[in-house]
């Protein structure tokens, strides 16, 4: 009955895949997107993961739909209609499709107990978590502690984009004068006027807020964690930004506040590894930073955790305020 | 029962070509983010779909374990848990592109900007 | 019951996607849109009681919380068009094709 | 005989739940303009999101999910409503006509 559910929900991903791509105009497409990323969202729910449908959820449907709104505001929403489409690119897309879908018949069929990837590390995993770090969330063990590493290098990357945004967005472009200040404050002003959203979405900000923090502090033991509580969190701060106006959000969450926040986080990931590597074990080996590893696991991943909520939330929080407060050229 | 069993690598690979086709063949810079949206989300399904097994249950555990109890495969799930986030801070920074592309050009369509590229 | 449930809505789903399909104009798609996250919502409620697994209804909640910033981000996006506009055609652009912010569809 | 009361009327409250939240997709089709439209949305947005989380609570009793429920409940009854009548103000103000065809027979029982 499930595998039927999820047939339909991803005949219904593919059609808003689909409907997306042939959208002429951009506002529709990204809100044909924002519908991708929830069906995309249930999907992982029905195939058990309740981790990566929390967090799609989160940057999927409420993340990516308002950056996509803050960058149609600035670049236009109408796009040119191509008449001629050269067939290479239809002939690569051909042959790539058709050699994927004859490589199908060799994968193992959905939920295969016998397919390789359950073979090798993932039972070790499932078995030594109670044992090891005590933690019911699998997937919190992992992403912290056993391959702490990966995660490590993420954040970076994470960082990093952050970095990118505010650096191509610090340059003003010289020959072209701001299209009116009127134009920028009614961009900025949001929805104020709005009595009844602001009094609703005032209501909601706070909750988000302290679900987030469920989501970080909580996420040992139920789905969640350092990267879906970051995107629910500046979710909210993102819902202030619309309701209450972009300049007020930006002065909330002045951007080098966010910025040192933000290299902040990365750097308590990182030296919460060197802290281990001082006190004699290797980097991120969470086992030496109390006398019961245990307990030392469970310091090490709520820090790490912290530091990856903490740079999360920053970049994406400057990314908004960026975008929202740009001027349109 | 084959169509059960492969029908979500199907509707991988038209995701994947429905997002390249994107990527390749429009020429608006924003419209091609949206398309390197739905190629990543196209890569995030694979994975998930490796995760599921049969008669599982999400990889937490609840209160006392349960002998025998099958979980899913918690590490595509870390993989692609992360890969959200990263996916997302890099389309913003593709967008920020967009946006400054625009404000010199005054456009955002391929074409428009290899003319004016050509004439300059 | 449940899975009586859980395929009403899958049901309504696949409506809202004719109804995004269709259109005409871009408010029912805004409709849909924001149907869809009622609706996913409803059905990550219940597919949780399916897989007896109700601790994972937080993230119905999120979807709860979430729903909301959407819609507000796409409604705020189309009361400032008009302001956009009007600035645009006001200062004429010199660029051909620099102007792409047309009219709704 | 307690619980299978409280059973039954779990049943009773998912089935109400879905009829009408198909009722609203129907509406969602057939209804000639966006406005009322938005009137059949709301009624898998309030009505059918309520009976089937109140389906829900009485499934599970008393638990910790009954109080996730009773939370995910108030946020919709907050947010849904709210956000038809922005997206309805903002439509009236971008311009978009009622269809009030009552004056006109040829129009009525049209299929849009």
């Amino acid at each position: 009955m499930i595998a039927l559910i999820g047939l339909v929900t991803l005949t219904l991903v593919a059609v808003a895949a689909i409907a997306t791509v042939m959208a002429t105009n951009l506002f529709v497409a990204s809100m044909w997107f924002g519908i991708f990323s929830l069906l995309m969202a249930s999907n992982f729910f029905i195939l058990d993961a309740a981790d990566v449908a929390l967090t799609e959820a989160a940057v999927g449907a409420g993340v990516s739909t308002v950056l996509f709104m803050g960058a149609l505001a600035l670049t236009g929403e109408k796009e040119a209609i191509r008449s001629r489409v050269s067939w290479f690119p239809m002939a690569v897309l051909g042959v790539l499709a058709l050699a994927l879908f004859v490589a199908t018949f060799q994968q193992p069929m959905l939920g295969d107990p016998m397919a390789p990837v359950h073979q090798h590390v993932a039972p070790w995993y499932l078995e030594q978590t109670p044992n090891l770090i005590n933690i019911p969330n699998v997937v919190t063990a992992i992403l912290a502690s056993f391959r702490g590493y990966d995660t490590l290098g993420e954040v970076i990357v994470i960082f990093t984009a952050g970095i990118g945004v505010l650096s191509v967005l610090s340059f003003k472009p010289k020959r072209r004068q701001t299209i009116s200040s009127e134009a920028l404050a009614a961009k900025v002003r949001g929805v104020q006027h709005h009595s009844i959203l602001r009094v609703v979405g005032k209501l909601v900000i706070p909750l988000l807020m302290l679900f987030a923090l469920v989501v970080q502090f909580h996420g040992k033991y139920t789905p969640g964690g350092g990267f879906s509580a970051g995107a629910l969190f500046a979710a909210a701060v993102m819902l202030y930004g619309i309701l209450e106006g972009a300049d007020r959000s930006a002065k909330a969450m002045p951007e080098k506040v966010m910025l040192r926040l933000a290299a902040f986080g990365a750097t308590l990931y990182t030296s919460v590894g060197l802290v281990c590597m001082l006190l004699g074990g290797a980097f991120l080996d969470y086992n030496v930073l109390w006398p019961d590893p245990v307990v030392g696991q469970y310091f090490g991943i709520l820090l790490v955790e912290f530091g990856v909520g903490l740079t999360v939330t920053t970049v994406l929080v400057m990314i908004f305020n960026a975008f929202a407060n740009r001027p349109t050229y | 029962m084959t169509l059960l069993g492969l029908y979500n690598y199907w509707i991988f690979i038209l995701l994947l070509v429905v997002g390249l086709y994107a990527v390749l063949v429009k020429g608006n810079y924003v419209k091609r983010m949206i398309g390197l949206g739905i190629f990543q989300s196209a890569v995030f399904l694979l994975y998930i779909t490796m995760d599921k097994v049969e008669g599982g249950t999400g990889p937490i555990m609840q209160g006392v374990p349960v002998p025998g109890q099958i979980y899913a495969n918690p590490i595509p799930q870390v993989l692609i848990l992360t890969a959200i986030v990263v996916g997302i801070a890099v389309t913003a920074l593709g967008l920020a592109l967009a946006i400054r592309i625009r404000e010199e050009y005054g456009s955002i369509e391929e074409s428009d900007i290899r003319r004016l590229d050509h004439e300059s | 019951m449940l899975i009586a449930a859980g395929l009403a809505i899958l049901v309504a789903m696949v409506m809202a996607t004719i109804r995004g399909l269709k259109g005409p104009t871009i408010y029912d798609r805004i409709l849909a849109m924001n149907m869809f996250g009622t609706k996913t919502v409803l059905f990550v409620a219940v597919v949780a009681y399916l897989y007896e697994r109700p601790d994972f209804l937080d993230l119905a909640l999120a979807y709860a919380l979430i729903n909301f910033i959407g819609v507000l981000a796409v409604l705020q996006f189309f009361q400032n068009r008009e302001a956009r506009q009007a600035a645009r055609t006001a200062q004429a652009v010199p660029l051909s094709g620099g102007e792409q912010d047309g009219a709704s569809s | 005989m307690m619980e299978m009361i409280v059973d039954g009327l779990s049943w009773l409250l998912l089935a109400g739940g879905g009829f009408f939240v198909l009722v609203g997709g129907v509406g969602v089709i057939r209804m000639p303009d966006l406005y009322t439209r938005i009137h059949a949305a709301s009624v898998t947005e309030t009505l059918g999101t309520m009976l089937i989380l109140i389906g829900l609570m009485l499934h599970s009793g008393w638990e910790l999910a009954t109080f996730k429920l009773l939370a995910i409940l108030v946020f919709l009854l907050f947010t849904g409503p709210v956000s038809s009548y922005a997206l309805g103000n903002t439509a009236l103000l971008g311009g978009l006509k009622p269809e009030l065809g009552s004056q006109d027979p040829s129009k009525e029982g049209r299929d849009l």
